[in-house]
C-alpha cells in the first residue's frame, strides 16, 4: 500500500510532462488524460479511505521513508526525509482531493484554449495538495504547500473572466496576483517559524514525529505559534486576511475554483492542526481564544456580507469564508469534539463549495452573468441544475441528514463544551444567517417566474452532471453515515497533545 | 628557492591564457571560420580548461604561498569555466549579428574566466588583487565592446571609473590590513587577528571597514550597487549575463575565502555590518525592481536581490552557512544563466529588451516562455526548482547561527522579489502577441537551455550531490586554520 | 628616521585628495587623473609598510610595484573608452552621459 | 409486531420517498399509489404498537418501548467517556396520540390529493416531497433522542419549504417558501442551542428520558435549566407559528390546500406542541417564569389570530387564522402544564381543521375561486362539502355535541383552576370571536345569494375521491370528542378515558364542568346568531360596523403591520447591516489594508527607483558615503 501512497504524488507530477507531449491540435487528447489521471487519482484515494484503519501507536499507516538529506551541515543523522504516510486526518482529505479533482476535469470539459497547459497547472496543484496532506516531513510539508501554491497565478491568470461592477471592477490579473501574493506572504511566516522550530528543537531533524517529542519550552511555542496560525490562517481564509478568497475565486475558472476552495483552503486549516497544534500545544493552548474569536468574526462576517451581494460567486467566496470560520472555531475549541467538527466540516465544505461551483460554472458558461438579480426562475429549464445548488446550499446551511450538519453539530458543541458559549451562539446565529442567504439566492434566482431572457437555458452538461453527483454522493455519505470518517479522524485527534477530553 | 613552485597547478589557466592566444590568431589569419563557430571554438577551450581542472579533485596543494589548489578551488574553477562556455556558446549568434572583432570578444571572456579562478584560487591578498584586477578590466571592455552603441559606451565608463575608484579604495585597505598584520597571507591574517588585537584597532577596523567597501562594490551591495543596473542595460546582453554570473560568483568565491580564513577571528565585529548590508541590499534591490520596465534592469536588480540573500549567508558565517552559501551561489549562477539564455534568445530574434515586448511569448515560443518562467519561479524561490531548497538551506543555516531574525527579513524579501517575477510571467501568459508567428528554433541555445534548466530542477529536487560537493569545498577553507605560520611570500632566502 | 605616521599622514591626504577629486570634478578625464592619485597614494602607504614594519621581506614593495602596473594598464583602458564616448557622442562631462537611468 | 418493530412506521415512507426519487417518473400514475400504500401501512401499523402497549401497561402506569441503535461514537481524549450519538425511537402514550394523528390525516389528504392534483405538472414529485414529509415528521415524534428529533425537525421544515413552494413558478409562492423556512430556521437556533445546553451539563447524552430523570435528580441548576427549556421553546415558537414567529403561517397558504391541510394544520404545526409536552417535565423543574412565558405566548397568539381572522378575505387564510388559534389555546393548555388537555385538543383539532381545509380545497377546486367576497350560495351546489364544512365550523366553534366543545372544555376548565382569572376569560373572548369569524366564513361561502354568477355556475360537487375523505373526517370530527369518556374508553380496549391514557403524573377520569360548559355554549352561541345576523343576505349590517370602526378593521386587514414591521426590519437592519459590512470589507480591509500596504512597497520602490540619477558622481557619492558610514560606525562602535 505504501506505493499507492507514493502513487498520489507521482500520478499528477508524471502527467505533467505527458500533457505537454500532446500536440495542442488535440484538446480531446489531453482531456481523455486529464480524465484518466484523475480517475486513478479518485480510486486510488477511495482505496487508501476505505483500507486506512487505526492500529494503535502514532496512527501512521503506510510509511514510506526515503533519505533526502541528512548528516550535511546542520542536518542531523535522519535530517529531512522523503516521508509519506497516511493518519487518520490526512485519510478524509485524501479522498475529498481526490474527488474534487476527478469532479474538476469534468466540470472543465470543453474549456476551449490552451487546455493542456490547464490541465498541467491544474494537477501540478493536486500534486501539491496531495503532498501536504500526506508528508509527515515538516520540509516537504512546506515545499509541497508552496507547490499548491504555484500554479494558482497563471490558473487564474490566463483562463479566469474579469468583471465589473457598478461601483468597483476585478481584473482576473488582479484577482490572480492578489491571491499568490497574499498566499506566499502566509508562507513567509511559515518559513520563519519552521526555521525558528528546527533551531529550538536541536534534533538536526524536520521529521514532524520527532519533532513531535521535543519538549519545547512554553515562551518559545507562545511566540512561535501565532506564526504558524496567521501564516496557514491565511490560505484558510482566516478573517482580516480572507479578503483574495472572494476575488479570487469571482475571477478564477470553474474548475479552478473548485479545487481552490473546496481543497486548497484545507490546506491552511490542515496546517494549523497537523503542524501548530500537534507541535505546540501549549502555543495552541494560550492562543485559543485568540482563534476563536478570529473564527467566530470570520463566521458571522463571511455570512453576513455574503447577504448582501448580488454576484454569485462572490456570494460563494464569502460563504467559504463564514465556513473556514467555523473551522476556525473548530480548532479553537481545542477538545475532542470541536476538533473532529473542525475536520468534518473541512472535508463536508469542500464537497459544498465544490458542487456550488460547479453549478455556478456551469449557470455562467450558458448565461455569460453572474448577477442573481437579473436570473428569474431558471428553476423551469435546468432542473436537475436546481437541485444540484439546492442540496448544496442545504448542505451549507446545515440540514440535518447532509454532511454541513453533522460537521456544524460537532463544531457547535465543541464550542459549548469549551467554554466560549457566547462564540457557539454567535456561530449557531450565523448557520441561520447562511440560511437566510442560500434560501434569499435560491427564491430570487431559481424560483418564482421564468424571465423570458433565459428561456433558452439548457440543463447542465453531461459531464457536470457526473461531477455533481460524485459530490452529492460525498455529501449525503457523510451527512447520513458518518461513522466511517468520525471514527478515522478520532483516532489521530485524540494523539494530538493539548486535545482536552 | 626554499619552496619550487609546481607550476603544473596552474595548467588550467594557462591552457585558457593559451587558448584566448589561439583565438585571436585564428580571428586574425583565418577569417573564414565565421564569428559564430569562432564561439564554438572559444567554449571548446573553455570546457576543455574546467576539465582539466577536474585533475586536482580531492587534493590540496600549495602554489607556493600565493594560491592554494584544493577542492574549493576545484568547485570554483569548474563553476567559471562552465559559465564561460555558456556564455561563449550564447553569445555567437548575438556577436555574428551585431559585433566586430570577435576574436577580442571571446579571448577577453577566457582572460576573464581566468581572473576568477585565480580570485578562487588565491590565498594571499595581492594574488586576489590581481585576479580581481584581470576580471574587472575584462569585463569593463566587454561592457564598452559595442562600439558604436551609445548605451554600451555609456555603461563601460561608469563601470570603468566607479571600478578603478572602488579598487583603489579596497587597495587602500589591503595596505592597512598589511600595516597592521605584517602580512598578506590569509591564514597569517587570521592568527594575528586571532591575538590580541588592542594596538592596533585602529588600522585594523578603518581597512576592514574598507575592504567591505571595495568587495562591496564589486558584488554589488547596496551602497556600493549604483552602476550595476547601468551596466547590466547597456552592456551587450551577453556581457550582461557574464557580470551577472561570473563577476557575482568570483566576487563571493574571494569575499567567503578572505572572510573565512582571514576575518574570522572578528567575526563578532563585522558581523552585523554585514547583515546591515544584507538587508538594504535586499530591500533596495527589490522594492526597485518592482519598478522596472526594462528587461535587463529588472534582472540587474533581481540579481542585487540575489546578493543581499548570499550576504545573509557571509553574515552568519560557519561551516554550514558556507557550503549553504556556495550552494545557492551554483544555483543562482545556473539559474541566471537560464533566465538570461531565454532573454538573449528572445533579443536576438526580436531585438526588443522592455518587458511588455515579451507580450505573448508563450503563444510564440512556448519552449523559451516555459523555461524563461521556471527560471524566473527559482529566482523567486518557489518549490521544485533550485530557489526554494538552496534558500531554504541558507536561510536555516544562517538562522542556526542565531540570525534567525536576518533570516525573517531575507524570507520576506524573497516573497517581495515574486511580485515583479510574476509581472514578467504574466506578460508572456496572459498578454496577446501583434503576429503570432513561431520562431526558429535554434538547437544549439535550445541544448544549452535544457542542460541548464536540468541543473535547475536537479538542485531542486535532489540537492544532495551538489551540497556535498559545497561541503567537501567549504571544508578545505575552515580547516586550513592552523597553517604554519611565518610564510613569507615569495620564496627569497 | 622619519616615524612612520608621516607617511601614513601623507597618504592618507592624497587619498582624500584624490577622492574629492572624483567627487568634484565633472570631467572624464580628471577624473582618471583623481583615481590615479588615490592609486599612488596607496603606492605610498604600502611602500612606507614594507619598509618600516618588515624590512627582510619585500611584500609590501611588490605589492607597490603592481599596484603601478595596473594603474597604468587602467589609464590606458579608460582613456579608450573615454575616447570612445568623445568620438560618439562629442562629450567628455560625465553629467551628460546619462541615458542609463531610472 | 409490538412496539419493537415501531420504526418501520417511518422507514416505510421513507423507503417509499427513496424509490419515488429515483424511479417516480418512469412508474405508472408517477407513482402515486406507492405513497399512498406506503402511508397507510404505515397507519395499520399503529395499531399493533397501541396493542402492545396497552397490554404491557397494567392499569394507568404505561412501559415505554424503546430500541436504540448507534449512529456515531468515538471516545473522548483522556476523559475515558465516549461521545455517542444513537438512532433509536421512544413509544408512550403521547407518541401513539401523535402517530395516530399523523398517519390517518396524512393516508385522508393523500387519497384527496389524487384528485385535488389530477393533472399537475409535477405530479409525482408532489407524492414523492408527502411521503418525504410523512417519514421525517414520524421520525420526529418516534425520536427517542433530542437530535433525531432536530433532524426530523429540519426535515419536516425542508419540506414544508418544498410543498409551499410547490408551484415555484409564482412569485408569492416562492417568496412565502422562502419565508417560511427562513422563519422557522430562525426558531431552530433556539432549539439547537437548547439541546447542546441540555448536553453540556447533563450527563453527556441526547437521550430524551435520560435528560428527564437527570434534571428530576436536581442536576440541572434552576436558572440554567430555565435558559436552555425557553431555547427550547423558541424552537417550538418558530414551527408553531407562535407570536412572534407567526407571520410564515398565513403566506404558507400559497402551497396547495391538502399540503396546508396536512402540514399546516393537523401535523407539523403542532410539532410545537409535541415537543413542549414531551419536555414538560423540564419546564415544570424550571422556575415557574418558563411555563408562565409559554402560557403568555399562547393567549397573545390566540388574541391576535382571533381578531384578524375576522378580517381577512380569503377562505384559507381564515381557517389558518383558526389553526393559529387553536395552537394558541394549546399552548396556554401546556402553560397551565396540562399535558391532557393540550393533547386532547391536538387530537381533535387535527380532525376538524383537516376536514375545514379539505373542505375549503373542494370549493377552490370547483370554483378556482378562493376570495370570499367572490362565492356565496355555494350549499345548493355542493351539498355534501358544506354538509361536511359545518360540521367541521362547528366543532372549531365548539358547540355541544361535537369534538371541539370537549377539548375546548378541558383547556377552559384547567385554565380556570389554575390560572388567574383574566386568563380564563380572555379565552371565554377569544370563543366568542371565533364564533363571530367562523360564522362569518361559513355565511359568506356557502349560503345567502352568490356574489358572482359565473363562479356560482362554475361550482359543482367533486368526485368521490375528495368527498370520501371529507365524510370520513366529518364523522371523526363529531365522534372524536367522546373519547374523553372513560366508559368509551373501556370500550375501546383503554384503561379509561383520555384523561387515564395521556397524562402528566397521574391519570385522572373525566369529570364534566357543567359551569364551564354552559358558559362557552352560551358565549359560543352568541357568536354565532350576532355573526349571522351580522352577515346575512348583502351583509349590510356587517359593512356599517366596519365603517364605524374604520381604523379597528383597517389594522385587522393589514395583520397587526407586523409584517411591515418585520419586513422594514430585515431590510433595514439585516440587509443594510450585510450592505455595510460587505462595504466595509471591500473599501477598508481589502482596498486599504491589502493593497495599502502593497502600494507602500510600491511607492517605496518609486522613491528609491530615482536614486538612480544616471550621473557617475552621484554613483561615487554614494560609494563614499557607504564607506563613510561604514568606517565611522565601525570605528565608533569597536574601537
Amino acid at each position: 500500500m505504501e506505493f499507492v501512497l507514493l502513487a498520489l504524488i507521482v500520478i499528477p507530477l508524471a502527467v505533467c510532462p505527458l500533457f505537454m507531449v500532446i500536440p495542442s491540435q488535440y484538446p480531446q487528447l489531453s482531456r481523455y488524460l486529464a480524465a484518466l489521471a484523475g480517475g486513478a487519482l479518485f480510486g486510488l484515494s477511495l482505496l487508501l479511505f476505505v483500507a486506512y484503519e487505526f492500529d494503535g501507536g502514532s496512527g501512521l499507516r503506510y510509511e514510506l521513508q526515503w533519505a533526502w538529506l541528512e548528516n550535511i551541515g546542520f542536518l542531523g543523522e535522519n535530517g529531512i526525509t522523503f516521508y509519506l504516510a497516511l493518519d487518520g486526518i490526512g485519510a478524509p482529505m485524501v479522498l475529498l482531493n481526490g474527488v474534487v479533482i476527478f469532479a474538476a476535469v469534468f466540470v472543465s470539459w470543453n474549456l476551449a484554449n490552451r487546455t493542456k497547459d490547464f490541465f498541467v497547472l491544474l494537477f501540478l496543484l493536486v500534486a501539491g495538495v496531495y503532498g501536504v496532506f500526506i508528508s509527515q516531513d515538516l520540509f516537504f510539508f512546506f515545499f509541497w504547500y508552496e507547490v499548491a501554491v504555484l500554479p494558482m497565478f497563471l490558473l487564474i491568470a490566463v483562463w479566469g473572466t474579469s468583471s465589473e461592477f457598478k461601483t468597483f471592477a476585478r481584473t482576473k490579473e488582479y484577482g490572480a496576483m492578489k491571491l499568490t501574493l497574499m498566499l506566499v506572504g502566509g508562507s513567509v511566516l511559515i518559513w520563519v517559524a519552521i526555521m525558528a522550530l528546527f533551531i529550538e528543537a536541536g534534533a538536526g531533524t524536520y521529521d514532524m514525529t520527532v519533532l513531535r517529542e521535543a519538549a519545547l519550552d512554553e515562551d518559545f511555542q507562545k511566540v512561535v505559534y501565532p506564526l504558524f496560525m496567521v501564516g496557514f490562517g491565511v490560505l484558510a481564509g482566516m478573517w482580516p486576511l480572507h479578503t483574495w478568497s472572494p476575488d479570487g475565486h469571482v475571477a478564477a475558472p470553474t474548475g479552478v475554483s473548485m479545487l481552490h476552495a473546496g481543497v486548497l483552503m484545507k490546506l491552511g486549516a490542515f496546517g494549523i492542526l497537523r503542524v501548530g497544534m500537534t507541535l505546540l500545544p501549549e502555543g495552541a493552548e494560550f492562543w485559543a481564544p485568540v482563534l476563536m474569536a478570529i473564527g467566530v468574526t470570520g463566521a458571522v462576517y463571511g455570512s453576513i456580507s455574503a447577504l448582501a451581494q448580488t454576484d454569485l460567486k462572490y456570494m460563494v467566496g464569502y460563504s467559504s469564508v463564514s465556513h473556514m470560520g467555523f473551522v476556525l472555531m473548530g480548532l479553537a475549541s481545542m477538545n475532542q469534539i470541536g476538533v473532529n467538527g473542525a475536520v468534518l466540516q473541512m472535508f463536508a465544505h469542500g464537497a459544498m463549495t465544490a458542487l456550488m461551483f460547479t453549478s455556478v460554472g456551469a449557470l455562467y458558461d450558458q448565461a455569460h452573468i453572474r448577477d442573481m438579480t437579473q436570473f428569474g426562475g431558471i428553476a423551469k429549464p435546468m432542473p436537475r441544475h436546481t437541485a444540484f445548488f439546492t442540496i448544496a446550499g442545504l448542505s451549507s446551511l446545515g440540514l440535518p441528514g447532509l454532511a454541513g450538519f453533522v460537521a456544524e453539530f460537532h463544531i457547535f458543541v465543541g464550542v459549548f463544551e469549551a467554554g466560549y458559549w457566547w462564540a457557539g451562539v454567535l456561530g449557531v446565529i450565523s448557520a441561520a444567517i447562511t440560511a437566510t442567504y442560500i434560501l434569499r439566492m435560491l427564491a430570487k434566482a431559481y424560483f418564482g417566474p421564468l424571465n423570458e431572457k433565459w428561456a433558452g437555458l439548457k440543463e447542465m452538461r453531461l459531464g457536470e452532471q457526473f461531477a455533481a453527483v460524485l459530490l452529492i454522493a460525498m455529501i449525503l455519505l457523510m451527512g447520513l453515515w458518518p461513522a466511517p470518517f468520525i471514527d478515522r479522524i478520532s483516532a489521530t485527534v485524540e494523539m494530538i497533545p493539548g486535545i482536552a477530553g | 628557492m626554499s619552496t619550487s613552485l609546481e607550476w603544473g597547478l596552474l595548467a588550467p589557466e594557462f591552457l585558457l591564457a593559451g587558448w584566448a592566444a589561439f583565438i585571436i590568431l585564428i580571428d586574425l589569419f583565418w577569417g573564414g571560420l565565421g564569428k559564430e563557430r569562432l564561439g564554438w571554438l572559444a567554449a571548446i577551450g573553455a570546457a576543455a580548461a574546467g576539465g582539466l581542472s577536474l585533475i586536482w579533485v580531492g587534493d590540496t596543494k600549495e602554489f607556493g604561498t600565493l594560491a592554494d589548489i584544493n577542492d574549493y578551488t576545484t568547485l570554483f574553477r569548474v563553476l567559471f569555466c562552465g559559465i564561460g562556455a555558456t556564455i561563449c556558446i550564447l553569445s555567437a549568434r548575438y556577436v555574428k549579428d551585431r559585433l566586430l572583432h570577435p576574436g577580442e570578444f571571446y579571448a577577453l571572456i577566457l582572460l576573464a574566466v581566468i581572473g576568477a579562478n585565480g580570485m578562487a584560487a588565491a590565498h594571499e591578498l595581492l594574488t586576489a588583487y590581481i585576479s580581481l584586477e584581470l576580471l574587472s578590466f575584462s569585463l569593463y571592455t566587454l561592457t564598452a565592446y559595442a562600439k558604436f552603441d551609445l548605451r554600451s559606451n555609456e555603461a563601460g565608463l561608469k563601470y570603468m571609473l566607479l571600478g578603478a575608484f572602488s579598487s583603489a579604495i579596497f587597495l587602500y585597505g589591503i595596505g592597512l590590513i598589511y600595516g597592521t598584520t605584517g602580512s598578506t597571507q590569509f591564514a597569517v591574517i587570521g592568527d594575528v587577528l586571532s591575538g590580541d588585537t588592542s594596538d592596533i584597532e585602529w588600522g585594523m577596523y578603518m581597512g576592514l571597514a574598507l575592504i567591505i567597501g571595495g568587495l562591496g562594490f564589486k558584488v554589488a551591495a547596496v551602497p556600493f550597487h549604483m552602476y550595476t543596473p547601468d551596466a547590466y542595460e547597456g552592456a551587450p546582453i551577453p556581457i550582461t549575463a557574464l557580470i551577472s554570473a561570473l563577476a557575482k560568483a568570483a566576487g563571493f568565491a574571494f569575499f567567503l575565502k578572505l572572510f573565512a580564513v582571514a576575518f574570522l577571528p572578528l567575526i563578532d565585529d563585522w558581523r552585523y555590518f554585514i547583515a546591515g548590508l544584507a538587508v538594504a541590499t535586499m530591500a533596495l534591490g527589490n522594492l526597485v525592481a518592482i519598478q522596472q520596465r526594462n528587461m535587463k534592469r529588472l534582472l540587474a536588480y533581481s540579481s542585487i536581490g540575489q546578493v543581499g540573500y548570499l550576504l545573509v549567508g557571509i553574515a552568519a558565517l560557519s561551516q554550514d552557512t558556507a557550503s549553504a552559501l556556495v550552494l545557492h551561489l551554483i544555483g543562482y549562477a545556473v539559474t541566471n544563466l537560464a533566465a538570461f539564455t531565454c532573454i538573449i534568445l528572445y533579443y536576438n530574434w526580436t531585438g526588443k529588451e522592455e518587458i511588455e515586448d515579451y507580450k505573448g511569448l508563450a503563444q510564440r515560443a512556448p519552449y523559451v516562455a516555459l523555461c524563461l518562467t521556471i527560471a524566473l519561479f527559482s529566482l523567486a524561490g518557489m518549490p521544485l526548482f533550485a530557489g526554494f531548497t538552496t534558500k531554504f538551506i541558507l536561510f536555516q543555516a544562517a538562522a542556526d547561527e542565531d540570525m534567525l531574525w536576518l533570516a525573517g527579513v531575507a524570507a520576506f524579501f524573497s516573497f517581495v522579489s515574486l511580485y515583479y517575477y510574476l509581472i514578467v510571467i504574466r506578460e508572456m501568459y496572459v498578454g496577446e502577441a501583434e503576429e503570432k508567428t513561431r520562431f526558429p528554433t535554434p538547437w544549439l541555445e535550445y541544448t544549452a537551455l535544457t542542460v541548464l534548466i536540468a541543473g535547475v530542477f536537479l538542485i531542486g529536487l535532489y540537492p544532495r550531490p551538489v551540497l556535498e560537493l559545497a561541503e567537501d569545498a567549504t571544508a578545505t577553507i575552515f580547516v586550513s586554520e592552523e597553517l604554519e605560520s611565518g610564510e613569507d611570500l615569495v620564496g627569497v632566502p | 628616521m622619519i616615524p612612520i605616521d608621516n607617511f601614513l599622514v601623507l597618504s592618507a591626504i592624497l587619498f582624500s585628495l584624490g577622492m574629492y577629486g572624483v567627487l568634484a570634478r565633472r570631467n572624464a578625464v580628471l577624473i582618471l587623473m583623481s583615481v590615479e592619485l588615490m592609486l599612488q597614494a596607496v603606492v605610498i602607504n604600502f611602500v612606507a609598510f614594507a619598509v618600516y614594519l618588515d624590512p627582510e621581506t619585500f611584500t609590501g614593495i611588490i605589492f607597490g610595484i603592481f599596484v603601478i602596473v595596473i594603474a597604468a594598464a587602467e589609464v590606458g583602458l579608460a582613456l579608450a573608452i573615454i575616447l570612445r564616448l568623445f568620438r560618439n557622442r562629442q562629450i567628455s562631462n560625465v553629467d551628460e552621459a546619462d541615458l542609463l537611468k531610472w | 409486531m409490538g412496539m419493537d418493530q415501531a420504526w418501520l412506521i417511518p422507514a416505510i415512507p421513507a423507503a417509499a420517498f427513496v424509490i419515488l426519487l429515483i424511479f417516480g417518473p418512469y412508474l405508472p400514475r408517477k407513482g402515486d399509489w406507492l405513497a399512498i400504500a406506503a402511508i397507510g401501512t404505515s397507519f395499520i401499523l399503529v395499531f399493533p404498537v397501541l396493542a402492545d402497549l396497552l397490554d404491557q401497561a397494567d392499569g394507568t402506569t404505561y412501559v415505554a418501548g424503546e430500541k436504540a441503535w448507534e449512529w456515531l461514537s468515538f471516545d473522548l481524549a483522556g476523559a475515558g467517556e465516549t461521545f455517542n450519538i444513537e438512532i433509536g425511537f421512544y413509544v408512550d402514550p403521547i407518541t401513539i396520540v401523535m402517530l395516530a394523528v399523523v398517519t390517518l390525516i396524512a393516508l385522508m389528504v393523500q387519497v384527496y390529493s389524487i384528485a385535488y392534483m389530477k393533472g399537475d405538472s409535477r405530479y409525482g414529485w408532489y407524492f414523492t416531497a408527502m411521503s418525504l414529509f410523512a417519514a421525517s415528521m414520524l421520525t420526529l415524534v418516534l425520536a427517542n433522542n433530542l437530535l433525531l428529533l432536530y433532524a426530523g425537525w429540519e426535515a419536516v421544515g425542508f419540506c414544508s419549504f418544498l410543498l409551499i413552494g410547490f408551484w415555484y413558478e409564482k412569485r408569492s409562492a416562492a417568496e412565502a417558501a422562502k419565508k417560511a423556512f427562513i422563519t422557522t430556521r430562525i426558531g431552530d437556533v433556539g432549539l439547537l442551542i437548547g439541546i447542546i445546553m441540555l448536553w453540556l451539563e447533563g450527563p453527556n447524552t441526547f437521550n430524551i428520558q435520560e435528560i428527564i430523570a437527570f434534571a428530576e435528580e436536581g442536576g440541572y441548576e434552576t436558572t440554567y435549566l430555565t435558559a436552555a427549556v425557553l431555547f427550547l421553546f423558541m424552537g417550538a415558537l418558530g414551527k408553531s407559528g407562535q407570536f412572534p414567529l407567526h407571520v410564515w403561517l398565513p403566506d404558507a397558504m400559497e402551497g396547495p390546500t391538502p399540503v396546508s391541510a396536512l402540514i399546516h394544520a393537523a401535523t407539523m404545526v403542532v410539532a410545537g406542541v409535541y415537543l413542549v409536552a414531551r419536555m414538560l417535565p423540564l419546564f415544570e423543574l424550571a422556575d415557574p417564569i418558563a411555563l408562565d412565558i409559554v402560557l403568555v405566548v399562547g393567549l397573545i397568539t390566540v388574541m391576535i389570530s382571533a381578531t384578524m381572522g375576522l378580517a381577512a378575505t380569503d377562505i384559507k387564510r381564515v381557517i389558518a387564522y383558526s389553526t393559529l388559534n387553536s395552537l394558541g389555546l394549546m399552548f396556554v393548555a401546556l402553560g397551565s402544564s396540562a399535558v391532557t388537555a393540550a393533547m386532547l385538543y391536538l387530537f381533535v383539532h387535527a380532525f376538524f381543521k383537516a376536514l375545514l381545509f379539505l373542505g375549503a380545497g373542494s370549493v377552490i377546486h370547483a370554483t378556482e375561486e378562493q376570495d370570499m367576497n367572490r362565492l356565496g350560495g355555494l350549499a345548493a351546489k355542493m351539498p355534501i362539502t358544506a354538509a361536511m364544512f359545518a360540521i367541521g365550523t362547528l366543532a372549531m366553534i365548539g358547540i355541544i355535541p361535537l369534538s371541539g366543545f370537549w377539548a375546548k372544555d378541558e383547556v377552559l376548565a384547567v385554565t380556570r383552576e389554575e390560572q388567574h382569572i383574566v386568563v380564563y376569560l380572555v379565552l371565554l373572548s377569544s370563543l366568542f370571536i371565533t364564533g363571530l369569524y367562523m360564522t362569518r366564513l361559513f355565511v359568506r361561502t356557502f349560503l345567502f345569494a352568490p356574489r358572482e354568477q359565473e363562479v356560482y355556475d362554475r361550482a359543482h360537487e367533486n368526485g368521490l375521491l375528495i368527498t370520501v375523505p371529507l365524510l370520513i373526517l366529518g364523522l371523526l370530527a363529531t365522534v372524536g370528542g367522546f373519547v374523553v369518556f372513560d366508559e368509551v374508553g373501556e370500550a375501546l380496549g383503554f384503561a379509561g378515558g383520555f384523561g387515564q391514557f395521556v397524562f402528566l403524573h397521574e391519570a385522572h377520569g373525566f369529570e364534566f364542568h357543567l359551569d364551564v360548559a354552559v358558559t362557552s355554549t352560551v358565549l359560543a352561541g352568541g357568536g354565532v346568531v350576532f355573526g349571522w345576523f351580522l352577515w346575512r343576505d348583502k351583509a349590510e349590517l356587517a359593512a356599517s360596523v366596519r365603517d364605524r370602526f374604520a381604523p379597528i378593521s383597517t389594522l385587522l386587514a393589514n395583520r397587526y403591520y407586523i409584517d411591515e414591521i418585520y419586513q422594514f426590519a430585515i431590510d433595514h437592519i439585516v440587509l443594510g447591516a450585510g450592505a455595510l459590512i460587505a462595504w466595509f470589507d471591500r473599501v477598508v480591509v481589502n482596498d486599504a489594508g491589502v493593497n495599502g500596504s502593497a502600494n507602500i512597497g510600491y511607492l517605496a520602490g518609486f522613491e528609491a527607483k530615482f536614486l538612480q540619477t544616471g550621473r557617475l558622481p552621484n554613483y561615487a557619492l554614494a560609494i563614499v558615503a557607504g564607506i563613510l558610514l561604514l568606517s565611522v560606525v565601525m570605528l565608533v562602535a569597536l574601537v
